[in-house]
């Protein structure tokens, strides 16, 4: 049995209110940003109001409880993700994007001889349909090393090339990071080639999970990737919180990012050295109200359980794509089905700029994204220069997609005035 | 409806009919102009002889409101001094700054004061003023010439 | 007139619980991170609840409303601050530590020519007081860039040794990079000369303000430094929230640190441009909520006054100081009276560890610090391997003070029966 | 009071008085560990002996917790095999992971049982194991001699 949008939707205080002037709140920007439910935000509040104080630190009793409570999300995160090493390689960041920025200039921080450091002779190599997130510090880390900066190509058909995997995955490869689902193109790329050519060539894969972890079930083992990367606030929880997740001997290798309290050993004017995984990676105190209402967040979602979240959006999707494909002047930038295909729909819709398509939605209440959603090189690679994007989640159901396509006509009226 | 004070006729008129469109084939300066949370572009030339304005045309793509601001931007402003450039794009700042409370001065601003209504959608004005941008930069480097 | 900290107390949830069998929270550890009042937790659940969307990226209502709360939490910070260059001079970063790496590391990135290049030939200066966050970064740095590291030492009254400023900070220093306030010794640093130097030598000046933003009026014209950072948590603000403030001229010169979405120009697969500031400096999704909840922190010690605040905290400072001092066998590390001091007091009883009066103070409802607070190079120059920490805040009062002396007395009782 | 399950006088008697306390001045293996959050120090010298542990001595400084436990270990361990010695530091550190629900095993703990209160505070677990994370460190270091 699965869940009931309508239902969900109870738990979410925000559907409470209304949109210009009085109308339902259509929700359909969850690729930016997910809505949060009731059991996050008291997550987030209850530790202020009864347990807040800095965690690892304090010799007092509400120390003790803030450490068990940041700690009891971070054994959360652990489960949800199946980390095969347990709590300790779960690292808390503000965002995947500071997660992915961590690896980057952590491998820029390595010395010779860690297994890490690159050079002008080593290649890193990412896809045509990263988030920016995902791109520019490897483009940075590529300036900085020498290291060649490479990339899979993306198809007509919204799909990753995989023909010159080899060619592109060369036996210089140290580093592949690539997204699990395209914030764009709702496409889900096929990860077991990559992984197993990736380690033929011994180099680590690091994936953008940004997409996937809030929409279906993850299992880091069974994934077979090395580094994992997402964000709190699209999962249902709050704004302001990140995971890294890593194998627990590559962590071990990798050096320390930021640098500061709680990370260190031994510290002299001149020289430190650094605490053991997970806390070489979490300088400073940490987001600890953040922590705990991400891992309501993820308690939330196995409650609904992530097979059944999933199972309804590839539903829904398919129920909105059939719906859309009747419209005329639509085109649908993505894979028109739901075979390996999250609940992110992006669309031009005849010449109508995608800002003011956004602009006329949002006078109907219903929220989308207009943009080139932080992939820019997609978007020219896609031909549009920008699209009007509709993502899904597990409060939405068919009759937001009803509004949706009826408000997508409408916007064909008013704007076909002229 | 609400919407209708932001896509003014006169507004979709200009997206539809866009003025001065088309790069002149010589200019004093040549600036491009992007709206980085869109990717709305803009090139915009600016001839300038004797402190005055004699051709401001442009190319580039983006929403209703960016477009059309640039067409009704280039006509209000050729033909103007320098010094009256300075005085017309004060007023239209002002008015995008007004949040919807000024109705902009018809003297001064002409058809643009229809972007009044703009000035209500916060998360429009950067589309209204991408081209006015660009001019600011544009003036300033046909000066330094 | 002044605040009442029993009426403030009342503004703050936490109050209302108890420790440790029903005792009265005495909680005397705001050094580590303060309290939170009602109208800062509701503020982030107000975000969630009412508003929540991604900033500068939707095109739709709840999107204008969420950038509108956020970039009125960056003006508060502006006004907060005395910014000259207002709101833009603003960045948000996840935390102090976040915002001091976020300047060694950009610095790092600057090529030659930039004014923030540093070589061998360079140097940058620190003090022996510092917080491990403006130690560490700072000693990496000058190991990625060949830079010397040099510092003031600490007297053994407590102050900044400033005899020999010129041989500190020399020609060649190109950065300074202090404390305001310890948060030890609860010394106030003298800012004048030092500023003076560095500048008459083209440095830029550094200030770690997260003992002194959340406790006394900042007006960083005033002090004349170049870069301010401070941390949102210890000034009853949400955890995950940090500051950056810089001149923008300087701001705009600065290399980015964290790459993503919303910091760029373009993108292309090759190479990228940055969006002006503040946003070059704010990557991804930013913590939303908690920016608003930082504002709402700020409002209130705003209400309650900054120059009342830091009264109140000098003359509580002084009440406890004079109390300890009656106590045979303290010893207080740190200044003895409140001349250029805040209300940080740190000290030794007898040859109890300090773990140990923690834990007793605890036993009593205290919450106190114990350890080497993040700066264990000063702890080693104090000769003191740990010392307990009480540190006091607004809603701390005479009768929290006398809890603290009887229960050191206690203390050394309980502790003195073998 | 709480406060005495965790100072119970067997602890605080060892703090005062620590047994085995003053470095040999030779050893098999020879480490330094670190409480990182509260600076804790204890450098330990084992001297091993066709398997048997014939030597453990420290010196180090610290809370009451961390230093009892380290005298009490090293009672403990002082003469024991190996083999013996896994047995005792799983049964330790299986109490100090109770959270105060076991009360320890006294036939092979002896008056290290008394660690039981301290695991009820998590706060000084870490604390108490100090010592054992480095004698575990030394055995490994001491069996690849
Ligand atoms: C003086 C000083 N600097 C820096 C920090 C680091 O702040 P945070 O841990 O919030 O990043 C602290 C507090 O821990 C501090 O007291
Ligand atoms: C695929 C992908 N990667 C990375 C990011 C960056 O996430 P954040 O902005 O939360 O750091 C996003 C979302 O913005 C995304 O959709």
């Amino acid at each position: 049995m699965t869940f009931s949008p309508t239902d969900v939707r109870k738990d979410f205080p925000i559907f409470n209110r209304t949109i210009r002037d009085g109308k339902r709140l259509v929700y359909l920007d969850s690729g930016a940003t997910s809505q949060k439910p009731l059991s996050v935000i008291e997550a987030e509040s209850n530790f202020y109001e009864f347990h807040n104080a800095a965690v690892h630190r304090g010799a007092h009793q509400l120390a003790e409880e803030a450490t068990d409570a940041y700690e009891g999300a971070r054994a959360i995160v652990a489960t949800f993700l199946g980390s095969p090493g347990g709590s300790d390689e779960i690292i808390f960041t503000k965002s995947a994007t500071e997660s992915l920025n961590l690896l980057a200039y952590a491998m820029g921080n390595a010395p010779v001889g860690n297994r890490f450091a690159l050079s002008s002779k080593d290649r890193i190599v990412v896809t045509e349909m990263e988030h920016h997130a995902n791109l520019i510090p490897w483009q940075q880390l590529s300036a900085r090393t020498g290291a060649e900066l490479s990339w899979f190509k993306v198809t007509p058909d919204s799909r990753l090339d995989l023909n010159s995997i080899d060619e592109v995955i060369t036996a210089n490869t140290k580093v592949v990071s690539i997204t699990h689902q395209s914030n764009v193109l709702g496409t889900i790329n096929p990860l077991a080639a990559i992984v197993k050519r990736a380690h033929e060539v011994g180099a680590i894969v690091i994936l953008d999970a940004c997409q996937s972890v809030p929409h279906m079930r993850i299992d880091v083992k069974a994934l077979g990737v090395d580094f994992l990367a997402f964000s709190g606030h699209k999962a249902l929880g709050p704004t302001g919180i990140g995971v890294l997740w890593g194998h627990m001997n590559l962590l071990d290798e990798l050096p320390p990012f930021l640098f500061g309290g709680s990370m260190i050993e031994t510290v002299t004017m001149t020289s430190a050295t650094w605490a053991p995984v997970p806390q070489k990676f979490e300088a400073g105190v940490p987001n600890m109200a953040q922590a705990v209402g991400l891992g309501a967040a993820l308690d939330y979602l196995s409650g609904l359980g992530m097979d059944e979240v999933h199972a309804h959006e590839v539903e829904l999707t398919g129920y909105l794509l059939d719906k859309m494909k009747t419209i005329p002047g639509i085109r649908i930038v993505g894979p028109t089905n739901t075979l390996l295909r999250g609940g992110t729909v992006s669309f031009t819709i005849d010449d109508i700029h995608p800002h003011d398509v956004g602009q006329y939605l949002d006078s109907q209440g219903i929220a989308v994204r207009t943009g080139h959603h932080c992939a820019w090189p997609l978007a020219k690679c896609m031909l549009v220069p920008a699209t009007t994007r509709a993502s899904l989640y597990v409060y939405n159901d068919e009759v937001d997609c009803d509004a949706l396509v009826d408000a997508i006509l409408g916007a064909q009226k008013y704007f076909g005035r002229f | 409806m609400e919407l209708d004070s932001l896509y003014q006729e006169v507004i979709l008129d200009h997206y539809k009919h866009p003025q001065h469109k088309g790069l002149s084939p010589t200019f004093t300066a040549q600036v491009s102009h992007v709206n980085t949370s869109c990717g709305d572009e803009i090139i915009l030339n600016i001839i300038l002889e004797d402190g005055v304005i004699s051709s401001l045309t442009w190319e580039g793509q983006g929403c209703s409101i960016s477009q059309a601001s640039v067409s009704m931007m280039t006509d209000l402003l050729t033909g103007k001094t320098l010094e009256e450039s300075g005085t017309i794009t004060k007023s239209f700042a002002d008015l995008m700054a007004s949040k919807g409370t000024s109705a902009g001065d018809p003297q001064i601003l002409e058809d643009a004061v229809a972007f009044a209504g703009v000035s209500k959608f916060p998360g429009r004005v950067k589309c209204s003023l991408l081209g006015w941008m660009a001019f600011k930069d544009a003036a300033i480097q046909a000066q330094a010439q």
